[in-house]
């Protein structure tokens, strides 16, 4: 396999397609051409990616949550039960067929049906098959995305998208790295190449599906310039396949400046980077998940975690925001706990919907210090992949320039060590070999040993493990306890 | 004498943050650890404890499916001739938000020697394993060496 | 009676006391001399104004609920109850007990014992005495307020502070205008003088007594200026009577620029006012009350403006923070909905703690356009008492220059109406006889204009009323229906 | 025909904005409304329903006293002479957050004829007025004139 940016040419994808579609015995139902009538068929407020720009015409931020369970009438009743509270409905995938283990996803479903409860985290699309995945979208009134981890998605693509799902998350590097431990980079990337390409296929034939990069990486402690340059080189991966309505995300981290100025920087950098890779035909939109680290297990607590992501959501104008639940902390939520969740948000959005998040220097500052250190590690990437940006992220990964904090993923280096500064934005601690421009580097040492002097201690490993637990402890810095 | 310990996340479970700080905790505390990292098999973690003589192996699951992925461990274990080595198993170990007693019952009832939720203290962690391990050093080791 | 701004001789207050302690038969228990050791033997961090003071310098925003029921014991349960998730306690007093009922506040405690549960909605405390006053102050481990209502709070004052409160919230215009109908304001700011001046002479004996005026008033889309206006006027009367520890307050009404500029400006101005007066040893301090108009019914959209209220309190600076409860549409909150308002609330302060709220010239506008309208009303206030302010007072509230939206009593023009921008925040639409500059109310009409247009209506009482629903309803600003 | 309601807050309430909505939507509806304000007693009420022809009297209880201050609020109109006279009560009627069909019963109990909760649709309450007063005026006025 030869790695590259460029189209994947009709007759090499269409013989590819023949072979995934005998992965699983459900993929032989899928047909191109139904799947776009079908497609077709849908109304207009079932169209994910016209959902969206409307409410990115209008200024609105969209609420969506996460669900998703073993079987499909549980499934359809746990939509039914939550397109109320939301604008845009999910459907989560089990972690089996995430990694394809199509078979114990079958056993999932088995005992799930003994159990007369989901033991699976997910739905699984795939055991499930194209005539299930309609009667899902059939079952409800707004549009649904298909939302997982899969490093090799392309079967679950080919069914939910001729199943009638209008919108595909994920991405080469945002549903490898964190999601994955020995898939490599080539691999995920060509095959979520081919994703697109079917995407792109789709559009080809006047339908849009939209695509969303998955912007919160690990969901811990990720500082926005990295989750930014992931999204933005899986965005122009897609656009070079033929999508054309992409939302690019982020994590929230929790300082509100960071967070604002992360939302603004990072429409205004994908826009600048597609247009100047040559497009511009593309919808482009922003997502911005609450905080996606571990939550305090108070279940009021944990309203208060959702209700800051949906203020600065709304603030930030992100185009949607993905909700959590008072039950983060312990489990898959119940339908009533997603529901709270999703109402709390909407309570937040609306009451925001109208502010304005006053323009200042502060705000200013960090908007521009974050296009510097994306720009500084984009065109390391360009460089490393001499033009190619498929071939300089792989490279870039091995060579430590693109690096996911805390992931599990072997191609990833797991040098880059984040910490929250004084006020608590993630700055970068140890920088690895993340090519960050020196005075950058130095603002963020300056940054961290503020904190570090108010905190009469050194920066260190524990600084940074008490980060990870601090919203779960009920603080946004973990400071030592005094 | 520093005691070996085998630690990762089972299954298809790719939650990669807990168990980087359980590495750090249990190194402080004294532990030989041999962090499997993510997504392990049953037998990856036997593997891994036969060849480094290993006194107890920790389990996380904290994806949900740690009631289906954990079925038959202590079984395997036995059979593959780790006869009572230590067993603890944490994190969010069943789907949805449950009572912590029931969730032990059923790790329990799989023949887990010690089961946690995702809040436990991991002091007493640490504690827990030193005291399972020098039983486990005194009877089952003793009847090896006796044998 | 004649009122004037002058401390109380003492021979005047002792024996306005005498009279004062028969109102009830527990007012004879009550000694002065006995007060002040009682007091004296409390330990610092059971004394009010000595934690907030520390907050204060700490920069730290404390959290305190509401609570108050029929019955000691149960008092008793639900204070120690709260403490461990508060900072501050209060103790609400009855709706009887704020207007002297104290034969029905009886009937009210006879008919709970019945019943086996609270039917009033506070402590009755005078009923209760000074012996149980002290049971309650002894029964918890952190300092406890009065918290009412009350126009003639004489009684009141004398058997809760000779029990040991040491913080006792209040003042003669916000404890007339928006809970009486009748009572005059000469009367009720004559009965706040002796109030305070009770709280003087304890100050006199060395022991600090924290004054709060109650900022909110109706808690219905109070324009700040006007609430800061009586703020600083019981300011004034209080330090006069020898008050040393005042704590001024807003209740926020949800634009975020408007609430931080309303708490710096509060400060600011309040000081400002104090010195200029001639003081200089006071301890000045501020609170920030939650949304205080209508709340949703749902509890989770709730817990978003609970959360709201803590963000802002917090990147305010606010002292202290009043926290609402899940329940507040409902009814008198159990003391487990009141631990998740006070829970949600810390995990909120915990996480907006060390943040700073961006200068901007959004809010630069917003401070000095608040300090403006408060010097004008002010400034005709003094005018009006000829330089004396509770003079001035009462007869500003006879032109309709104090005027407080939506109050119930007689004394009140009620010609001012607010309505919110079109950004939420709370602007003058009739002024009635308020003497804002002409620049400023220029500003306010075309502010609402601006919305009016957006809507594609007039303003008119109706977009009055639907702001009175909005929060309610799940919006900020109260648009019509689309 | 422009019928004559009295409203007002009971007891010591002094909870003025739903008040003054109430005012603003019966005038609106049509009917001459006679707003007693807060903090009104019961014999209050009933004065001013006996002085102006009142064809409906509403209290408002908001504070949480509603179930003490409303006691014997019927037995006081039929005593005063205005024998079954439509009486509503709405607000926030008792102590606490209760079920609502509960708080219906206690206050259908005192002799209300309509109970509201806080959240109830005012055109639905304009509705019932028009409803239950033309009842009264058929049955109750009809048998004064007769008599
Ligand atoms: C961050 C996160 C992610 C990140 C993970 C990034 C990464 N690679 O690490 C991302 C976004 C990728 C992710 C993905 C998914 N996640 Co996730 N995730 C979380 C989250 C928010 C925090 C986890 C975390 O890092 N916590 C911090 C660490 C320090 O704590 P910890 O992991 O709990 O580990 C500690 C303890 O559990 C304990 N412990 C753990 N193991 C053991 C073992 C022993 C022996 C002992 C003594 C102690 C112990 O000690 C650890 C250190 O303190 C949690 C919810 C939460 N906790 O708030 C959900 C959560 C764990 N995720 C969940 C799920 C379901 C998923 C997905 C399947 C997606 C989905 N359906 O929502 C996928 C997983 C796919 C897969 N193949 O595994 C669920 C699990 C549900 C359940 N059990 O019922 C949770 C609880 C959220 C929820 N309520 O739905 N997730
Ligand atoms: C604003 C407010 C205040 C302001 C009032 C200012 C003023 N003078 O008006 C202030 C801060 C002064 C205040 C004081 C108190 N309040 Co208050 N207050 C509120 C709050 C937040 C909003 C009330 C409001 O204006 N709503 C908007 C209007 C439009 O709605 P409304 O009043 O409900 O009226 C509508 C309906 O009820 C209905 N309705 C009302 N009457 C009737 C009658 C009929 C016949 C019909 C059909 C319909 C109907 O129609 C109205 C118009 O839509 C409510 C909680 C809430 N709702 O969120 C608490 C609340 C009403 N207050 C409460 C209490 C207890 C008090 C105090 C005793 C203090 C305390 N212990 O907390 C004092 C009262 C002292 C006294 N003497 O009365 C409690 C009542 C508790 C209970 N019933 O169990 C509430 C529910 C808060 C709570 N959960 O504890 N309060």
């Amino acid at each position: 396999m030869e790695l590259q940016n460029k189209k994947i040419e009709l007759p090499d994808f269409l013989a590819e397609r023949e072979q995934v579609l005998t992965t699983w015995p459900t993929g032989k139902d899928v047909k191109f051409a139904d799947g776009v009538k079908y497609q077709e068929s849908l109304p207009e407020h079932k169209r994910f990616a016209a959902v969206l720009k409307k409410a990115d015409q209008e200024g609105k931020t969209l609420s969506q949550p996460r669900a998703g369970v073993a079987l499909v009438d549980e499934h359809i009743a746990l939509l039914q039960g939550l397109q109320t509270a939301c604008d845009l409905l999910p459907s989560t995938i089990d972690a089996y067929t995430r990694l394809n283990r199509y078979d114990e996803a079958a056993k999932g479903i088995a005992k799930s049906r003994e159990a007369g409860t989901s033991l699976l985290n997910g739905f699984p699309a795939v055991n499930h098959g194209l005539a299930e995945c309609r009667r899902v979208v059939e079952a409800v009134d707004k549009p649904v995305q298909v939302r997982h981890g899969t490093p090799d998605a392309r079967l679950l693509a080919e069914i939910t998208l001729a199943g009638g799902f209008s919108a595909y998350e994920g991405g080469g590097i945002s549903y490898n790295i964190p999601y994955a431990k020995k898939v490599s980079l080539e691999r995920s990337i060509r095959d979520w190449q081919y994703c697109d390409r079917l995407v792109g296929l789709y559009e080809e034939h006047g339908i849009r599906i939209n695509r969303e990069p998955f912007g919160p990486l690990s969901g811990t402690l990720v500082p926005p310039f990295m989750s930014h340059a992931v999204a933005i080189i899986e965005g122009l991966l897609a656009l070079e396949q033929g999508v054309r309505s992409i939302t690019v995300g982020y994590g929230q981290v929790g300082n509100i400046v960071q967070d604002i100025a992360a939302i603004r920087s990072l429409r205004a950098l994908a826009d600048e980077y597609f247009r100047a890779a040559g497009f511009d035909d593309f919808e482009l939109t922003t997502v911005f998940h609450q905080w996606m680290g571990g939550f305090p297990e108070n279940e009021a607590m944990a309203f208060s975690v959702i209700s800051w992501g949906g203020a600065i959501a709304g603030m930030s104008g992100a185009t949607k925001v993905i909700v959590k639940t008072p039950h983060e902390a312990r489990g898959i939520p119940t339908m009533e706990a997603n529901r709270q969740g999703l109402n709390a948000t909407r309570q937040i959005l609306n009451m925001v919907q109208d502010q304005v998040f006053p323009a200042s220097d502060a705000l200013a500052f960090e908007v521009e210090l974050i296009k510097r250190e994306v720009r500084a590690v984009m065109s390391k990437v360009f460089e490393l992949g001499e033009g190619d940006i498929a071939v300089g992220t792989v490279r870039a990964f091995e060579a430590g320039v693109l690096d996911v904090p805390f992931a599990p993923a072997a191609c990833n280096a797991g040098k880059l060590l984040p910490v929250r500064d004084n006020h608590g934005a993630v700055r970068v601690f140890e920088a690895g070999q993340v090519p960050l421009p020196e005075d950058v580097l130095t603002l963020h040492r300056d940054l961290i040993a503020e904190r570090a002097r108010a905190e009469g201690r050194e920066p260190s490993f524990q600084m940074v493990v008490d980060d990870i637990y601090a919203i779960s402890k009920s603080t946004l810095i973990g400071r030592p306890a005094k | 004498m520093q005691e070996t310990i085998v630690i990762g996340v089972i299954g298809s479970d790719c939650h990669a943050v807990g168990n980087k700080i359980l590495e750090n905790v249990f190194a402080r505390a004294g532990f030989n650890v041999i962090n499997l990292g993510v997504m392990v098999s049953q037998d990856e973690y036997i593997d891994a404890a036969i060849e480094t003589n290993a006194r107890a192996i920790l389990v996380s699951s904290i994806y949900g499916h740690g009631e289906i992925d954990c079925i038959g461990m202590r079984d395997r274990c036995t059979e593959r001739g780790l006869d009572g080595i230590p067993l603890f198993v944490g994190g969010n170990l069943v789907i949805g938000k449950r009572e912590f007693k029931d969730v032990e019952v059923i790790f329990k009832g799989m023949g887990f020697d010690r089961v946690f939720g995702p809040d436990v203290d991991l002091q007493h962690v640490v504690d827990c394993l030193h005291q399972d391990i020098a039983v486990y050093n005194r009877e089952h080791l003793a009847v090896e060496a006796a044998a």
